[in-house]
């Protein structure tokens, strides 16, 4: 179940090559409708990161937060990363994706979700992550 | 095509309009836009605004034209995120354009600060992509924030000289009476400014807003050459992502590239010629992303050219003298028709804050960041 | 103005779409009508919707456009309220004749069932006047009952009278493979079907609904003489009140009207000469007023005339042989796009349902309880 | 107080005297901007009526809700008829306003709107109303 939900799939076009997350139905580069879903890996690197210190209604609890724009083989993803301070960030660094409950949705569900962690993290850091998936 | 002018512009104050409601706010500017065209009763109205839904209200074009006694025109209200007022304006030219109409009035309105911050934050958010995005918490000012540290990074710029356009900004819109925000500030206030999205502070983000705009548009038939009319010669609109990541460039903002070239190419108009400016800084690092787009500057100048006084009165083009989305403030919706009665009362030279002489003017509304964008050419 | 020609359509099944996303619903339907219209690249994207903020997503233009690599094109969504995809067929209209562009997409796009019923309800009456209306809690369903006993009770007609329309449109529903529901009924599972707004029974209304239709635009330049293209030959739209209090006659649809008026005008075609029309039965009480308003019964007439036989398949005009809101469902501001694609099948030969020979054909979407209406004629 | 939350407020136009609620900036039948505020009588009659039994998202505890088109004076009111029971509802009926609490709004405000209730009310019915307006 864990290795499943942490599929993260792109769409990669089959002409072009172009590789994009999200994934869209056409290739945004060259307008090809060819594309294949691939999954991409599980490892990356942080390229840039913000920590949302002003909170979107229901984010409470995870604030600051921290996100992250974070290269994963040949495409990009924005994500939150957790199990570091916001002063530790730092663009390059290396992290991995994990899954995460984020706050309820507007009809109170609890989604999953993927978050990054860093690759090599150190001891657990004192987590504003109230809940972490059951492995 | 047909000729496109601009024969009445109105607006509120911008700012926190607590007794006052969404309908009576457009109402308000619309009134005052159609009393300038000589109260002449259009034919179509078209509204922009984005986040209505936030007080549980939709279908604004017959709730605002009825109000203000226009039941039987045409109306319909457009959206493109916090670049709804520029497309509500592309709309508007094009009933002219087409000749469906002689007359339409265009009023962009917004009616945030009705709902608590927290909510207006998430709100602001449905520009972004709702599955791939808000869903981890980012908000808009998150998401500016990514693109301003890899913009500070790929070109060596400091943060004090982007937060430098915020002193501008205030300084301007200081002078203008419909402003939000009207107090001078210095570089150590912004710098000193909570930071609400490192490394985005306080200070470097409009304010939330209130307020509502109105330009009256008129065809080539209806012309008053007496009221020295002010002609639309360009205009252009692009979309880009809504999310950030499947950009190959995370600082080169499509839309707004596509839609100034658009603008100037229709209007026969090169960017040196644009005497004043009024653009989407809904951010200090917005800012230097329009302002580059549109060719005002070189990829990754911007912010060393106003820290050296470009762009300020008395500069060509001078930018934002109405103090920009930092200073007059961004009711959502109705920024793209500030924007455009702004350079407008320019060209006329009756607009009541900083003058700037000038002939052709240009605003460039977006939306989300940078996925829609719509630039506009106009000339006295 | 220059003529405006449909390419190419597009839709999806109508019903719930639970593994499929708000952009892939569209994209699907957008999919479809830029391959019927030979694949090529719309130069603009104009997105009809009314209430994807429920699920917290604006800026469709940009979400929609870019999943199916409009990246750069021009776009925007445009509102109002169940009348939305009717107003986008009028946006896209203007963006062609205006000649701002020869190739216009027109995608509706609804996603209501990711939401709880009682919310989507709420949602609904986001098209009523929020602070006069909807703070009493009366709902969609309860606005259109209000007028509906008042009708009753005017002209003198019988609840079966009206009810019957909905046993007329499950029977032509039960053909159209895109329809929601394709069950046939008897008048008395209507009769017997619960009361949600007292007289309005569940059968009396339309369904919940998920979908999405796309319309491809072309100018007079690029119309393809082989692929019998159907032109627009009228468009009228008109605003009333969102409030009910205010009009002076309670079953008179003043913009159903006059947008009609207008557009049959515009066509100079004759009510008369219609041969097929698909209008705006959210329930059973507006069509009837809307069958009245457009001109194709007298005021108080339509329901006997249905009963007697009228506006069925093989009657001139055959009204609704989509099934309608009714049975096809009405996936809100997709609704009006809708409309013009079945009307465009029947004009072309190739509606997969009920078949109606035709040489002009009409559409009628209404927001609101008729406070925006949009009119469309079509020819072959 | 209540007597100043019962002033309901319609606008009348100087020119052609169309009366109207919700009150409007300019008249919506000659256009004219010569508008009056005038206050509309507090008994009126129903000119139709609808009781809603599949309530928007809030207002279950008001469900069955009867709400009613009611001719005041010169203009017409849409609001909530209380203290009657659905089937004793008929067109023609006389009611007067009066001040009751309504569904909370979004943010959680217990707002007071005025409701309508039969002219010459006889005992008080099983309502479902929770609440009425400390007079
Ligand atoms: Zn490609
Ligand atoms: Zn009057």
């Amino acid at each position: 179940m864990k290795n499943v939900l942490l599929n993260i799939s792109a769409s990669k076009c089959l002409r072009c090559g172009y590789t994009v997350y999200p994934p869209k139905m056409r290739c945004i580069r060259c307008g090809s409708g060819e594309i294949v879903y691939v999954n991409l890996p599980r490892e990356g690197e942080v390229l840039s990161y913000t920590v949302v210190r002003a909170p979107a209604k229901g984010f409470e609890e995870f604030t600051p937060l921290i996100i992250a724009l974070i290269r994963l083989g040949e495409a990009r993803i924005l994500s939150e990363v957790v199990e570091v301070n916001p002063e530790e960030m730092k663009v390059g660094m290396k992290v991995v994706a994990t899954i995460r409950r984020t706050a309820r949705t507007i009809d109170g569900g609890l989604p999953y979700v993927v978050k990054f962690k860093p690759l090599e993290s150190g001891s657990e850091v004192g987590s504003n992550q109230p809940d972490s998936f059951p492995s | 095509m047909r000729g496109v002018y601009v024969a009445g512009v109105g607006m509120t104050n911008v700012g926190r309009h607590t007794n006052t409601s969404l309908r009576d706010l457009g109402g308000i500017a619309a009134l005052k836009a159609i009393e300038e065209a000589g109260n002449e009763r259009p034919e179509a109205l078209v509204i922009g605004n984005m986040l209505s839904s936030l007080i549980e209200q939709e279908n604004l074009a017959s709730l605002i034209g009825d109000h203000i006694g226009l039941r039987g025109v045409s109306g319909f209200k457009v959206e493109g995120a916090c670049g709804s007022g520029g497309v509500a304006i592309m709309t508007g030219y094009s009933l002219i354009a087409s000749g469906l109409f002689n007359k339409v009035l265009v009023v962009g309105v917004e009616k945030l600060l009705e709902r608590p911050p927290s909510d207006v934050i998430r709100g602001l958010a449905y520009a972004a992509d709702a599955d791939y995005e808000l869903v981890h918490g980012v908000t808009f000012s998150g998401l500016n924030a990514l693109v301003m540290r890899y913009y500070m990074g790929k070109h060596g710029i400091d943060y004090e000289e982007i937060a430098e356009w915020s002193v501008l900004m205030h300084r301007n819109g200081s002078r203008n009476p419909f402003a939000q925000l009207r107090n001078e500030i210095t570089l150590e206030d912004v710098v000193r400014s909570p930071l609400i999205a490192d490394p985005i502070r306080l200070y470097d983000s409009c304010p939330l807003s209130d307020g509502a705009a109105a330009v009256y548009l008129v065809s080539e038939k209806l012309r008053r050459v007496n009221d020295t009319p002010v002609t639309i010669v360009g205009i252009g609109n692009a979309l880009d992502s809504t999310d950030l990541t499947s950009r190959p460039e995370l600082d080169d903002l499509l839309a707004s590239r596509v839609s100034a070239d658009k603008a100037l190419r229709m209007a026969k108009v090169r960017v040196e010629d644009i005497d004043v400016a009024e653009i989407h800084d809904a951010y200090t690092i917005t800012a230097a992303l329009s302002i580059e787009s549109i060719g005002f500057a070189e990829r990754g100048r911007a912010p060393r050219m106003w820290c050296e006084g470009r762009f300020s009165p008395g500069d060509k083009p001078t930018v934002n003298p109405s103090g920009g989305l930092k200073a007059r403030g961004h009711p959502v919706g109705a920024t793209g028709v500030y924007q455009l009665a702004e350079v407008v009362m320019q060209l006329r030279g009756d607009f009541p804050g900083v003058k700037v002489p000038a002939e052709i003017g240009l605003t460039q509304n977006i939306g989300g960041v940078g996925s829609n964008a719509t630039t506009v050419v106009l000339k006295r």
